[in-house]
């Protein structure tokens, strides 16, 4: 729109970008609440937008073809066999929870933490979340031998009189996962509905009146609506915390708890979370940054925010590079022979390659950031938060395949390769991921109005200037002959 | 054409109506069935078999082996799109509510006399299998052969079996099976061959047969030999000759050489101390070879209570699993066996190393220490030959018995088994050079396939046309079919009726299971067609045979039902055991081993040049056993390949020429050439390529045609076996050889633990030494008890010979899938038990030991993989068996990731072949396993649940020895035991008392059910060998 | 034609004339009343007589509840129901039954404050009185609006409405059903 | 009071630095709205009764699943899955009532091998003939029994008591252990074509492996169509599981191999 032919995108974006401010300058009220509603209204459909749709729903009918072959033939068309019976199919589930964590965390733990920078990216990460963990939550489904028998991991009464094992993490998978998916569309459309009820109000056509309208359950703003949501947002937010630690725990476990060399280790919940951090605000950033860059809000979406996941990355990953040298030295400190071997061979074995460039991506490129010009640096934050993704992905796959491929019998032994249909629904699960986030922010306001408003109200009370103070009616009345 | 109408079978219908029915019915959802059974539903299967039993055969192979074919893999276009879209959608939904498919019930019209429906019926009959008959008992159900077992009261078997006698089975339900008369390539029928037949033997009626030829293999049976005998009486002039592309020759032309007669040798290795076997494979070729390996089993026996080992000392040309048990093992090139036999002979003669001829050290020490031993053990001793050594080694082998006073103790002679005695490495050429001559007007093939199988130098395929009238009669449309004018479909074994010889000569009546499946008739009914008796069908020939030889006896024939229905019960004609053989060594042989007899062995000319040692293959013998699924994905004992043979060589050979596995290279030999992959064998003798026989096939089913290459293609007539000049070229071709088990060493773990006797001796705990922590770690979980039945398997890891009958045997018994090469190179094969090997030593061209362990589900007590099954499909039951349910198995996997023996076998494509004709020999007590399914070993649960309820129904246990596992009963040697732990005084029990038992991987406390016990052996101590 | 009066409905442009207002409004002893913002302003809801906030205890009950339930469904299929022997551990494996009795307490407490809030606050109500009001179209964007009912216990016509206009409103107008 | 659109320019006309930023994206929210001055009021989006429609929609949002899964269960359990009392059409309309009730014949009979197999076996046709080659010679019914023993192709029953593939029943062990044919057969003697009397699901199923002395019954009353529990079952039960050594089993391996 006009921001392409008028750019003062560079002019005040320096003026903006102080990475200090997290809002760039003071908006009135309503010019959020036009600003936001506009993309979903407003806005007409663009061609890069439209290109970017297209592409990656492409990918989603690569996946949806993958899925319906791999239904007539078996999981047999994957590469998986008999040592190593888990490939990509896992490797990727674990990947997709941990990118799910981002969301939840920045919403959740920054609010109770009551760190203002959450405010203008919550929206769209909690929307990743819960995209990453639909993506994850395809796999545990497809991997089954027989898919259509998955309903037996739930608990009910049936002519079986059987029940699930919950002793196996499985099971717990389920659970946490499920539990996981549904807290955190609470959490979202909780947030959402003022937000949708401010789209409803600028909506025009009857159709988005209606939808929005539905959507929004006739929110009105109300004094004490406003405190039930705000008890009851602040509540889902402290169960979401424990909830977010303990879903990536464990998955986690559904490897510790298996006696595999490779698998078998007390620290894999941390070092789980913490890589599922880093994936997760990896993808925050190669979201946010094209975001504000397409939709003109660099206003919104600030350096500060940029500056404070980049921090967030080196932290986590450093966490990671911990958890790896932690694992080697138990495998020397064990003194178990089969994890000796089974370190020594995951870096120098069959796939040694795949170890190092784990550690290239996950631990020393981020290392890079304790440099601020890094760190304020958009581009290279963008590819590194690319690199990132590439080098989580990789360690899932190495844990998952690496392990299993020599485990106890050298007898058992054999490699493991990927086949096309690995890789189909691979990338499948990525386009499904960006076809909804590209509806998403064309649907959905993808930034919190309500709490945006807010937050310019505060910055107008630090400032003493800012567009809504000054239209007092308290002012004009003295003015009043 | 219509296989129906020539041979009434009525038996098989009902039961295909019956099983089609039953088919209907399996576990899931009948949606998806739909989807996979697309095209191939049974109905039309069994349409298409009968209408075209070529496309049937097709069609059936393409579900047996092709699940990892990619042509079995595609997927029609309608069909896909059938499901594009449904298919998500319906996955979770199809599951909930699906009505039972109508099955129907098909009664008898008559019952059959003694079957009860439900219950099995054992009958006793036998099978030829190299050179001797081996007795079985085959279990029956519903009038289907489902299960072979060996025959106890059977000299060759005594109860055991072998790989290929339990694969057998699959043949006779093999769809690629010859179904119809073949005349000229177009199909006929029995009568129009019975009028062409008869014309033909009337125009040589007149010359007395001079035109007239018959070729068949060794002929066991004493009444095929009668109707031989007749029929050359019939046709003075008529020639008949015996090929067996592994046969005696040699055996025979040594014993011609040694004594001036040819003699059967019967071995007594339960008598020998020493053993020696120079290419002597006598616990996997040799006839007689799985009583054979009975009896070394039973001096293999190390208790604390009682030792008893003997010692066996071999020198081969190529690795053999007799050479894997070796104390002593020297890897020699073939050409040297002769020169050891004779220095161990001028040894023994006059002490100390005869300078004859230049060994290396190792050589001479070894045999310095073997001329000590056997010097010590005269009488107690044996020297065994293998076919593939010439003559005059047989010859010097049987002087050293003699020599050694071993004769009449571990070695006896008898009259030779089989009939045909005429020299059979001359009669092919003969036959070979009438043929081209015009003088044969008439060939008869018995039972043999000599286009492929014969030595190619005689060219036998160009020879063939020139023959006015060729029949060919064989359970395959083979590559002698295929240029024959007449191809006569043979009846399986199991569908017959004939007689045959133990390795001792012992006479078997072999009855029919099964009406025959398609119109296949018997050598016997062929030969007396010929003979002019057309009317007489298989089972007269043999009754009315018997009948006179009971008369003979000078028995009333009265009690002659009786004699029948006893012969055929016990699976043994009582003492038909041939007499001894009165040999005596001529005088060449009697002294020290003539010059002159030396066979030509000369070193190779150039250093380029290397040995090229032919073998019977392990899995499928000489090609015969091609089509069979089971056998070609049977891992071979050494080189664990599957669906392929190669040309093994050394380590050092292959660095040296800078050779890889699977490196296709031409092998170019006295002339000829193939292609073959190399394989690289620790143990191979240097300089030596060992190439197996019965690969290569191009006709004569689907499964194995097209499997490896054909070694036939560079056998010749004068050296069948070995001999020198072979060069390998490079080419820049690759193949990937399905190995299933590509490790050789233990990487320092203990899971073959092995000593030797002398440190038994001192330490029999010896397992529990080099390993970290104790047998039995403590737990944090309560004990759960196992008052009544707790199962349990033993095996012993000194008796096991690696021979692979329980890996077979349990293929059989649980309805195991075949998976197709493509499937194993993924590593989805899906034996229940398998038997790994491990090499021991630094140098993999000499290993100090050969190790074989056979690992199954160890039923762990503390099981790891029951944990981590989320819908429970995975757990123990009272009796302590880790229990596999399949029907509640949603197929996560994480069972056989969280198994450290990783003995689970998961089902990745619907593997199960559910084609009507497959169908009739599954074994109705297992269910066949769908896809997307975890199975695993169950200690045979089918036959202990059976047993417990006839015990319940008479208010008892199930007693010691009562019930056993497939592989156990199979296992020739009794390496494996199964029992009850509960019962203190069960074999198994005690078993598991002995101070050398020890689990797999106990530091890990799975506690597991099946235990070892650690391999001892009986080396000469301080010896160099 | 005109239906029943619901009530009047002052706007202010800034939160604190609304709050203000409430406060001095609650003084008066209004008590039907409604505030309305596009965000939520400190002290509103007590200004406008908020007292007690259930939610909380909801959850926590709601929690408890989830978490003993799902440890019960545990021990009942594995103790009572079907005592299956798994790889010999006991039947009642407290640690594995850990995660999810978890998981099943955050889901419970999860879905009581989730539906709470709407039940408590009288949610959805597609269709209200107050959004007759022009101003309301605003009310998400920048108005702070107040509403008393007509049912207020000391609503009178003229009275109220001079009172609202007395204040900093921006604009005040009646409100029918 | 001031119109909207001045109130707007005053926006316009603040110069701020942060302010002017905004200004492309301030736009006449409200077109409409001097007009709905003017009338005083706004009409609504939804009418009231859009209140009602949302409650039910809600209740249809929450309640639905659970709704549709309690019905799926149901269905599960119904006669049209399980084909419980549902009789089921026969090549021959052979009535258990006739040959079992009035003429009173012994079970095994025809199912001969009942107590010795696992099999209760569905008798030759063969064993129709011994009967009907003298009495019914003519009758129509029993046409396709004649014709089938002369043309020697044997008819094929519908089979009723079907369990899946997977699950091995045995016949002998329940009779011999003493558990009688109408416990879980109903009342055969009854029907005139025979139908399922139970569900034969696996809960069906346990629920006599774990308490079997609620059914076991005296040897001698195995056969006997009518058999109910005697007042004293609740002691004789007991006593009859401890004489027969019946164990209560509820191991997989039982039933599946």
């Amino acid at each position: 729109m006009a921001s392409e032919t008028r750019q003062p995108d560079d002019k005040p974006e320096t003026g903006f970008d102080r990475p200090s401010s997290v809002l760039g300058g003071v908006p009135s009220y309503t010019s959020v609440d036009t600003q936001i509603s506009d993309i979903v209204l407003h806005r007409p459909v663009k061609r890069g937008w439209l290109f970017g749709l297209v592409i990656s729903f492409t990918f989603v009918m690569i996946l949806l073809y993958a899925i319906t072959y791999l239904l007539i033939k078996g999981v047999g068309i994957w590469g998986i066999n008999v040592p190593v019976a888990w490939g990509f199919a896992i490797a990727n589930f674990v990947w997709w929870v941990g990118i799910g964590h981002a969301g939840t965390l920045i919403s959740a733990v920054l609010l109770l933490l009551k760190q203002k920078w959450r405010t203008s990216i919550n929206r769209f990460a909690e929307a990743m979340t819960l995209f990453a963990v639909a993506c994850a939550g395809l796999f545990p489904l497809i991997h089954l031998g027989r898919p259509w028998d998955f309903y037996w991991l739930i608990p009910y009464p049936n002519t079986m009189s059987l029940w699930p094992q919950f002793r196996s993490p499985l099971v717990w998978d389920f659970f946490a996962v499920s539990t996981y998916l549904t807290v955190s569309v609470l959490f979202w459309f909780l947030g959402m509905v003022p937000d949708l009820r401010a789209v409803y109000n600028q909506a025009r056509t009857p159709w988005k009146k209606f939808i929005f309208g539905i959507l929004s359950l006739g929110w009105r703003g109300d004094a004490v609506h406003w405190k039930y949501y705000n008890s009851a947002y602040y509540l889902l937010a402290a169960l979401a915390t424990p909830l977010v630690v303990s879903v990536h725990s464990i998955v986690s476990l559904d490897f510790a708890v298996a006696i595999v060399p490779g698998w078998h280790s007390t620290i894999f919940p941390p070092y789980f979370v913490a890589g599922a951090i880093l994936s997760g605000f990896a993808m925050v950033l190669t979201l946010a940054i094209p975001l504000r860059r397409f939709y003109h809000l660099e206003s919104l979406v600030t350096m500060r925010h940029l500056e404070n996941c980049a921090k967030v990355i080196l932290v986590t990953s450093s966490i990671v590079g911990y958890g790896y040298c932690e694992e080697a030295l138990m495998a020397w400190y064990s003194g178990d022979p089969y994890e000796k071997y089974m370190y020594i061979n995951r870096i120098l074995g069959n796939y040694g390659f795949a170890f190092w460039l784990l550690i290239f991506c996950n631990v020393l490129v981020s290392q890079s950031l304790w440099w601020r010009k890094a760190r304020l640096n958009i581009g290279w934050l963008f590819a590194l938060s690319l690199i990132v993704q590439l080098g989580m992905w990789t360690e899932r796959v190495v844990i998952v395949v690496q392990s299993l491929h020599r485990d106890f019998m050298p007898s058992a032994w054999h490699m493991y390769s990927p086949t096309i249909w690995d890789w189909a629904t691979l990338t499948g699960t990525i386009g499904l991921f960006f076809a909804l986030f590209f509806l998403f922010i064309r649907v959905l306001p993808m930034i919190s109005i309500s709490e945006v408003q807010e937050l310019s109200k505060e910055q107008e009370e630090e400032t003493g200037i800012g567009p809504n103070a000054t239209t007092s009616g308290r002012s004009r009345k003295e003015e009043k002959p | 054409m219509s296989v129906t109408d020539s041979a009434p079978q009525p038996e098989p219908d009902t039961d295909l109506e019956t099983l089609r029915a039953r088919l209907a019915a399996t576990q899931g959802p009948a949606f998806w069935r739909g989807l996979e059974d697309l095209a191939q539903t049974p109905a039309f299967q069994e349409a298409a078999r009968r209408e075209f039993p070529r496309l049937g055969s097709v069609l059936a192979e393409a579900k047996q082996i092709g699940a990892g074919k990619t042509k079995a893999q595609e997927v029609s276009r309608r069909a896909f799109l059938t499901v594009m879209g449904a298919s998500l959608a319906l996955a979770g939904l199809s599951g909930c509510a699906t009505q039972q498919p109508q099955e129907k019930i098909v009664p008898y019209i008559d019952p059959p006399n003694d079957s009860e429906p439900g219950k099995p019926l054992f009958y006793a009959t036998a099978l030829n299998l190299g050179g001797c008959g081996l007795g079985i008992l085959v279990t029956s159900r519903e009038g289907r052969p489902i299960k072979i077992e060996g025959n106890p009261t059977h000299p060759s078997s005594l109860g055991a079996t072998d790989a290929i006698a339990q694969a057998s089975l699959l043949s006779l339900y093999d769809p690629d099976r010859s179904q119809a008369v073949i005349h000229r390539g177009v199909p006929s029928t029995w009568d129009d061959f019975l009028n062409a037949a008869t014309a033909q033997m009337q125009a040589e009626q007149a010359t007395g047969g001079a035109g007239l030829r018959f070729l068949s293999g060794g002929i066991l049976s004493p009444t095929l030999a009668e109707q031989r005998q007749a029929l050359l009486a019939q046709y003075p002039n008529a020639r008949w000759c015996s090929y067996e592309p592994i046969g005696r020759e040699n055996m025979q032309a040594g014993a011609q050489m040694a004594f001036g007669a040819d003699v059967n040798t019967v071995y007594h290795f339960e008598k020998a101390d020493v053993i020696v076997a120079l290419d002597g494979d006598f616990l996997l070729t040799l006839p007689g070879h799985v009583r054979y390996a009975a009896d070394f089993g039973r001096r293999r026996s190390v208790r604390k209570a009682k030792v008893d080992l003997n010692r066996l000392y071999v020198a081969e040309s190529s690795p053999t699993i007799t050479g894997a048990m070796a104390e002593h093992r020297l890897a020699v090139r073939p050409g040297e066996i002769e020169e050891i036999a004779r220095a161990l002979m001028t040894t023994l003669r006059n002490g100390g190393v005869s300078g004859s001829f230049s060994a290396t050290s190792a050589t001479q020490s070894w045999i310095a220490t073997l001329a000590g031993d056997l010097q010590a053990h005269r009488g107690r001793s044996v020297v065994v030959v293998g076919e593939t050594q010439p003559p005059i080694v047989h010859a010097l082998a049987h002087s050293l018995n003699g020599m050694l006073g071993n004769v009449g103790q571990t070695v006896t002679y008898t009259p030779p088994l089989e009939a045909v005695v005429e020299g059979q490495a001359q009669s092919l050429p003969q036959l070979v050079a009438d043929m081209q001559s015009g003088q044969a007007q008439t060939l008869v093939m018995l039972d043999c396939n000599p286009v492929y199988a014969s030595p190619a130098d005689l060219n036998f395929a160009a020879s063939l046309p020139k023959v006015a009238f060729t029949v060919h009669l064989s359970e395959y449309e083979d590559e002698t079919a295929n240029l024959t004018q007449w191809h006569l479909p043979q009846s399986h074994f199991l569908e017959a009726w004939g007689d045959t010889r133990a390795h001792d000569g012992t006479i078997t009546l072999q009855q029919p299971l099964i009406a025959p499946l398609y119109a296949t008739h018997t050598p016997y009914e062929l030969l007396s067609i010929l003979a002019g008796k057309l009317d007489r069908s298989n089972h007269d020939i043999l009754r009315d045979r018997w009948k006179q030889v009971y008369q003979a006896t000078g028995a009333s024939v009265d009690d002659f039902d009786l004699f029948w229905r006893t012969i055929l019960n016990d699976g043994v004609v009582a003492n038909t055991a041939l007499p001894v053989f009165p040999a005596t060594l001529l005088p060449a042989f009697a002294g020290s081993p003539p010059e002159a007899a030396r066979a030509q062995t000369s070193q190779p000319s150039d250093p380029q040049a290397l040995d090229l040692v032919f073998t019977p293959d392990p899995t499928i013998w000489d090609g015969r056993f091609a089509n069979n699924g089971w056998l070609q994905e049977l891992p071979k004992p050494l080189t664990k390949l599957t669906w392929d043979n190669a040309a093994c060589i050394s380590p050092r050979t292959a660095q040296d020429r800078g050779f890889t596995d699977g490196e296709v290279v031409i092998l170019r030999y006295r002339g000829r050439r193939v292609e073959a992959p190399i394989l690289i064998l620790p143990g191979q003798p240097e300089g030596v390529v060992s190439i197996s026989l019965g690969y290569g096939r191009t006709r004569g089913g689907n499964v194995g045609v097209g499997a490896g290459f054909n070694a036939y293609a560079l056998r010749t007539s004068d050296a069948p076996w070995f001999g020198t000049g072979l060069r390998l070229e490079k080419t820049d071709k690759r193949v990937s050889l399905a190995i299933t088990h590509s490790h050789h060493t233990m990487e320092g773990r203990d899971i073959v633990r092995a000593a030797t006797i002398t440190t038994f001796q001192h330490n029999p705990g010896f397992v529990h030494d080099h390993q970290n922590d104790p047998e039995r770690p403590e737990s944090l979980y309560p004990e759960y008890h196992y008052p009544e039945y707790a199962w349990a398997l033993s095996i012993d890891l000194t008796k096991c010979i690696g021979c692979n009958a329980c890996v077979t045997a349990c293929q059989s018994e649980n309805n195991i899938a075949v998976v197709g090469k493509e499937e194993v190179l993924r590593g989805r094969e899906m034996h229940w038990i398998r038997i790994d090997r491990y090499y021991e030593g630094k140098n993999m061209d000499k290993p100090n030991g050969t190790y074989f362990m056979p690992v199954a589900c160890m039923m762990c007590e503390h099981a790891p993989c029951e944990l981590v099954c989320p819908p429970g499909a995975t757990l123990h039951n009272r009796d302590g068996l880790n229990q596999m349910v399949y029907n509640r198995c949603i197929g996560t996997r994480y069972c056989s990731n969280n198994c450290p023996y990783k003995v689970r076998r998961f089902n990745f494509f619907q593997y199960a072949d559910l084609s009507p004709l497959k169908q009739l020999m599954r074994n109705p007590e297992v269910t066949v396993r769908s896809r997307g399914v975890m199975e695993k070993c169950s200690y045979c649960v089918q036959r202990i649940e059976n047993a417990k309820i006839t015990a319940d129904k008479e208010k008892r246990l199930v007693h010691d020895g009562e019930i056993t596992t497939a592989c156990a009963q199979a296992c020739p040697t009794n390496a494996i035991v199964f029992g009850n732990l509960a019962d203190k005084n069960s074999l198994v029990s005690q078993l598991k008392r002995e101070p050398h038992d020890y689990s797999l991987l106990s530091e890990l406390n799975t506690r597991p059910r099946t235990t070892y016990l650690g391999k001892v052996s009986n080396p000469v101590e301080n010896s160099g060998a | 034609m005109k239906e029943a009066l619901y009530g009047y409905l002052a706007s202010f442009e800034q939160p604190e004339d609304l709050l203000q207002a409430a406060r001095e409004a609650h003084k008066r002893g209004h008590r039907r009343m409604q505030a309305y913002s596009p965000f939520p302003v400190e002290g509103l809801a007590e200004a406008v007589g908020f007292r007690f906030n259930l939610l909380p205890w909801l959850v926590l009950g709601g929690g408890l509840t989830g978490g003993a339930g799902g440890y019960f469904m545990q021990y009942y299929s594995c103790v009572i129901s079907y005592r299956d022997n798994i790889g010999g551990r006991p039947l009642n494996s407290i640690p594995s039954f850990l995660p999810i009795t978890f998981e099943v307490t955050v889901l419970a407490a999860a879905l009581t404050a989730f539906c709470c809030v709407f039940l408590l606050s009288g949610l959805p109500r597609l269709y209200h009185p107050v959004f007759n009001a022009p101003a309301f179209a605003r009310e998400t964007q920048d108005r702070f609006l107040l509403c008393i009912e007509a049912a207020d216990p000391i609503f009178e016509a003229r009275d109220t409405w001079r009172f609202l206009n007395g204040l900093t409103a921006q604009e005040v107008v009646e409100v029918h059903a | 009071m001031r119109p909207w659109v001045e109130m707007q320019g005053e926006i316009f006309y603040r110069e701020d630095g942060n302010l002017f930023y905004w200004e492309p994206y301030i736009r006449n929210t409200n077109a409409l709205y001097p007009l709905f001055k003017q009338v005083g009021c706004m009409p609504q989006f939804f009418r009231s009764y859009a209140n009602t429609g949302m409650r039910i929609g809600m209740l249809g949002v929450f309640a639905g699943p659970v709704v549709l899964g309690f019905a799926l269960m149901g269905f599960n359990r119904s006669p049209y899955i399980t084909q419980v009392g549902l009789p089921k059409g026969q090549p021959v309309q052979f009535s258990h009532e006739h040959h079992a009730g009035a003429l009173g014949i012994d079970c095994r009979f025809c199912h001969t091998s009942v107590e010795t197999s696992s099999y209760a076996n569905i008798p030759p046709m063969k064993t129709c003939m011994t009967c009907h080659s003298q009495i019914w010679v003519n009758s129509v019914m029993l046409a396709p029994v004649r014709e089938s023993y002369a043309s020697r192709v044997p008819l094929q029953w519908n089979r009723v008591h079907d369990l899946p593939d997977f699950a091995y029943f045995n016949h002998s062990i329940h009779v011999n252990k003493g558990f009688g044919c109408s416990t879980c057969h109903g009342r055969v003697d009854k029907m005139p074509l025979v139908y399922r009397e139970q569900p034969l699901f696996m809960s069906w199923c346990l629920n006599c492996h774990r308490n079997p002395e609620k059914y076991v019954r005296p040897e001698s009353q195995i056969f006997t169509m009518g058999w109910r529990p005697p007042a004293n079952q609740a002691t004789l039960g007991p006593q009859l599981v401890k004489q027969n050594q019946i164990r209560k089993l509820d191991d997989c391996y039982v039933c599946h191999r």
